[in-house]
């Protein structure tokens, strides 16, 4: 048995005229086992996926939304600049693979001038760094992830 | 003042004057078909009343069903929006036969602008310039060379009997003249079976410059000065804006007071337009629209006259009620037709509505019947919305309407929104540099 | 097998012009094993839950909403007022009970002073009377049903 | 002017900010609490940032978090709205401090007007007309006596330290004095540990009308008219017009040409309001609002000035540019604040928005953050949006105030909408005929 289905494109044609013509905005002929449905105009809009509203919001401090929801996640207490280090050129106080002890100060949010230290809520093996040092940083937007 | 109005049209302007009508308290009958049951204005109006089936020729161009509708609700004026019936001359004559008030000019006036060669003869009597050309055919290649060193070239050879550009011939110099003279003639012969020609100025450059008036019963005739309507595509106008740019303030004044008075001259009531091309500070007589027209927002913008509230009193025998001193134009609007269409073919989409959220604020009006959920019939035409935007000057209003298109959102439908976006992001628009020919110019460059 | 349909072109047009008539969206008509649907407009209409806007409309003929698909209704063709007799005082065309054959004045509409005849469009008995003489109906109003 | 402003607020206000600025083309910076996160000013916003938590002392009254937003997206001025830090002088201070401009008066205004003690003197000595009463403590029975037979009878007795209605009692006559004067001493001793009282006249039947000014940095001053915001519950403004139904011209051109002198005497800058009580013809101050105010639409319709865009410019070193004869007062408008609150009971109700349907068409302005999907968070105030209606008149106005709610669709949640509509069908408010106690007792009487 062969699934090969000759289109009839003057058949096609021909509909479409007729749809033309007529105004119809759909034709359905049938006959055998073999049918034939042409259909022009707004039939598919209803299917359209619902209200994506005008301007999306561009995150200041961007880039780390799939993180939010981890059981591991460390999220920043404040608006800030978040710092890895505690001076420029000194060592960083945590890296990717390292292990933190609970209470183990893992970075710092500047916000007016004041330097807030980053505890870690957990003891734990550092699996991400999710800001760069000296990037700005929202209320709640992920730092790292403890596992 | 009346006590129910029939509104005999569909879609933003059947709801604009519903608005209007709610707001001086009186009743409103929505006659519609059976595509427009679920349309905002049947849903808002006192009474709703279905009159046929989609076709308009079975529905809002059904003056039989239309009078009956108006009988068995008990109306006492029928407005006819613009489009359809508003100038039809015969509905205008039937509705007042009928005992209905025409909620517009009386039909002699409809007959009179309805007939181009008469509209002209008309409005020269009554003093408003017109293309110069030759007063009727033009028989033979002698005559036309006679008629065109008079007006000056170039100028353009057109049939009498004529439309739609067939039998329209340019000739640029005296050399053209011959050819054009005697292609228009045969074309004219083998399109109209009619080979008769005129001949008139061209005008290669010109603004569409329109001039809205308001005359009552009583003798007062007002103007509110003009919209400029020359951003077109296939004569169809895309968007509008008073003042006009390219107009100063004599300017304005003069035109106005010329219009104001022809129609006084020849007795109108009601709103009506005259509508002219205007090049190198001269304006010519186009036609006389003897109707509400789409764009009449951007004139309420600036005088905040409701241009429709006018319309029903004037024709409920009120007195205006003020003076031409009495009128400010305050600012500049702006309007954008928002049409169901793709915005770089101009096919028609319609199709049902998703989430449908307007712009708000200071300065910004929508007229629209779109609603989350409403679906627009493939029937009628597909102009879904007016944006309406003001400012204290051009540049705020071109500022306002750019964050108002933004804030638009019609989800389900393609939109000529992205369009008006790019047109007022381009740079002759901001300038207000542009003539009748430079949308199409602006859309053939993929502007 | 052959695939090729042939295309009742005049059957196409005879069926659009029913719907102009009619006021319907889609007709489909089958026999034996052949079938043509035709539809106009925005099929998917019907399927969408009407937003509860502020204000219903109240239609001036009102209250004959829940017959618009009965199989037998027989609709107005155009706005009007029905008459369920020749003239004040006579006979009615119709009683609720009595039977019509097709082809039969079952009402009057009158639209402009002209008087339309209503004629059953299929033999039958009335069931329902959905309209009162002399009251105003709007097109495609139900007025009464032949079963 | 400013490259970039951020806008210390949220809700419909943030929104008016974020769109004015749009319209001048200087970006936006959104900061707002987790709660917001899909505040419409918020995804409108150029760029959004989060600065904490939904109670709004941990974000929106974090005045180190702001800060640090502001530098953060390089800012370059502040716009604080109205409420939450808007009146914070020491806020207004910082922002400065930091480098940024503050979008409002200075600092030291902020702290003048935020002192009603000294308010009230500054008003005086500016000649504004304060209710009279006793400069200061009233220690003894005696004093009180000659005070209350100088001022003339009723007086009100009130503490100096109070507020909410507490250590406040009314004598109408001099029988009453005694123990309005021993009554009130305790309950301010109890209440606020402080016994010292002071008295003032006693208006019976006051109307709330306020007087719009505008400063710049230049020493020019224009008075925008008043607003009449006597329909008040609990002390909440709910309904408010331009002009108001009791002045007359005269009445308007005086008391604005005091404030407006006021207001210069005392070196204000930028958006401001002086409310008075209003009874039988004479003015009395209440407070100077140093920010911009909830009901500033209804200027914006009679004078279409755009007080936002106004603030910023005087923020940034702009003239004025105008002069109090340049300022028009057309037609007349009205504000609806709509709450999303029991209309019978006002209790909040906070929650997911159905179908949103705003009203459209001639002199009808939305000012509003809800979109359809939006969910009103639960921790903010209950105001959700603001109608505001324009007409050439005030029975146009009315009559399109009332279409406006009809149309106006916010399905899911209870909203006051249907006390506006009440309201407005009310005779006493078809007539202006209304003072700041009229909506209570219309309230109780189950209007």
């Amino acid at each position: 048995m062969t699934n090969k289905i000759d289109v009839d494109e003057k058949l096609i044609r021909k509909l479409a005229e007729l749809m033309d013509e007529t105004g119809l905005t759909e034709i359905e002929v049938g006959q055998d086992d073999f049918t034939v449905r042409v259909a022009r105009g707004a039939t598919v809009v209803s299917a359209a996926a619902p209200a994506p509203m005008a301007a999306p919001t561009p995150a200041s401090g961007g880039g780390a939304s799939d993180h939010t929801n981890h059981p591991g996640v460390v999220t920043s207490p404040m608006v800030g600049v978040a710092y890895i280090a505690p001076e420029p050129g000194a060592a960083p106080f945590i890296t990717v693979g390292g292990t933190v002890a609970e209470g183990q100060v893992v970075m710092l949010v500047e916000a007016m001038k004041v330097f807030n230290q980053i505890k870690a809520p957990r003891s734990g093996k550092v699996t991400k760094i999710l800001v760069e040092s000296g990037s700005p940083v929202e209320f709640g937007e992920p730092l790292m992830i403890i596992e | 003042m009346f006590d129910k109005v029939l509104i005999a049209n569909r879609g933003e302007i059947a709801l604009r004057i519903l608005r209007a009508c709610r707001e001086m308290g009186i009743k409103t009958v929505a006659v519609h078909s059976t595509a427009d049951e679920t349309a905002m204005h049947v849903r808002l109006a006192d009474e709703a009343v279905c009159i046929g089936p989609p076709p308009a020729r079975d529905s809002y161009l059904n003056i039989a069903a239309i009078l009956t509708a108006a009988q068995i609700s008990g109306a006492d004026a029928i407005h006819p929006g613009y489009g359809f019936l508003s100038e039809n001359a015969d509905f205008a004559r039937m509705v007042e036969e009928h005992g209905f008030v025409f909620i517009g000019p009386s039909h002699e006036h409809i007959t009179l602008m309805g007939d181009k060669i008469a509209a002209k003869d008309a409005a020269k009597k009554a003093g408003i310039p017109v293309v110069p050309g030759s007063d009727g055919g033009v028989p033979t290649i002698e005559e036309a060379h006679r008629v065109a060193a008079e007006i000056g070239y170039p100028v353009i050879v057109k049939a009498t009997a004529g439309g739609g550009g067939r039998g329209m011939k340019l000739a640029r110099t005296v050399a053209d003249l011959d050819v054009a003279f005697r292609t228009a003639r045969s074309e004219a012969e083998a399109a109209f079976g009619n080979g008769e020609v005129y001949i008139e100025k061209y005008l290669g450059k010109p603004r569409h410059i329109e001039i809205q008036i308001l005359a009552d019963q009583h003798g007062n005739v007002v103007h509110l000065g003009e919209r400029d309507c020359s951003l077109q595509r296939r004569h169809q106008k895309v968007l509008e804006e008073a003042p006009s740019p390219a107009l100063n303030a004599t300017q304005r004044d003069e035109i106005g007071r010329i219009a104001a008075e022809a129609v006084k001259k020849i007795g109108y009531r009601s709103a009506g337009t005259i509508e002219f091309l205007f090049e190198d500070g001269k304006f010519y007589f186009i036609e006389m629209n003897t109707r509400l027209q789409v764009e009449h927002p951007v004139t309420e913008a600036i005088t905040r006259i409701d241009l429709v509230r006018e319309m029903i009193r004037i024709a409920a025998g009120a007195p205006l009620g003020y003076t031409q001193e009495d009128i400010p134009f305050i600012g500049h609007a702006i309007e954008c037709r928002i049409n169901a269409e793709d915005p770089e073919t101009f096919m028609p989409c319609p199709g049902k509505v998703g989430l449908y959220h307007t712009p708000g604020g200071l300065g910004v009006r929508v007229d629209s019947g779109l609603y989350s959920g409403y679906t627009v019939p493939p029937h009628y035409d597909s102009m879904i919305a007016k944006l309406i935007v003001h400012g204290t000057n051009r540049n705020e209003c071109l500022m306002r309407l750019r964050r108002a298109l933004d804030e638009y959102v019609i989800d389900g439908l393609k939109t000529t929104i992205p369009l008006h976006q790019r047109l007022i992001a381009a740079a002759d628009v901001i300038d207000g540099n542009y003539d009748i020919h430079w949308l199409e110019k602006f859309m053939a460059e993929g502007g």
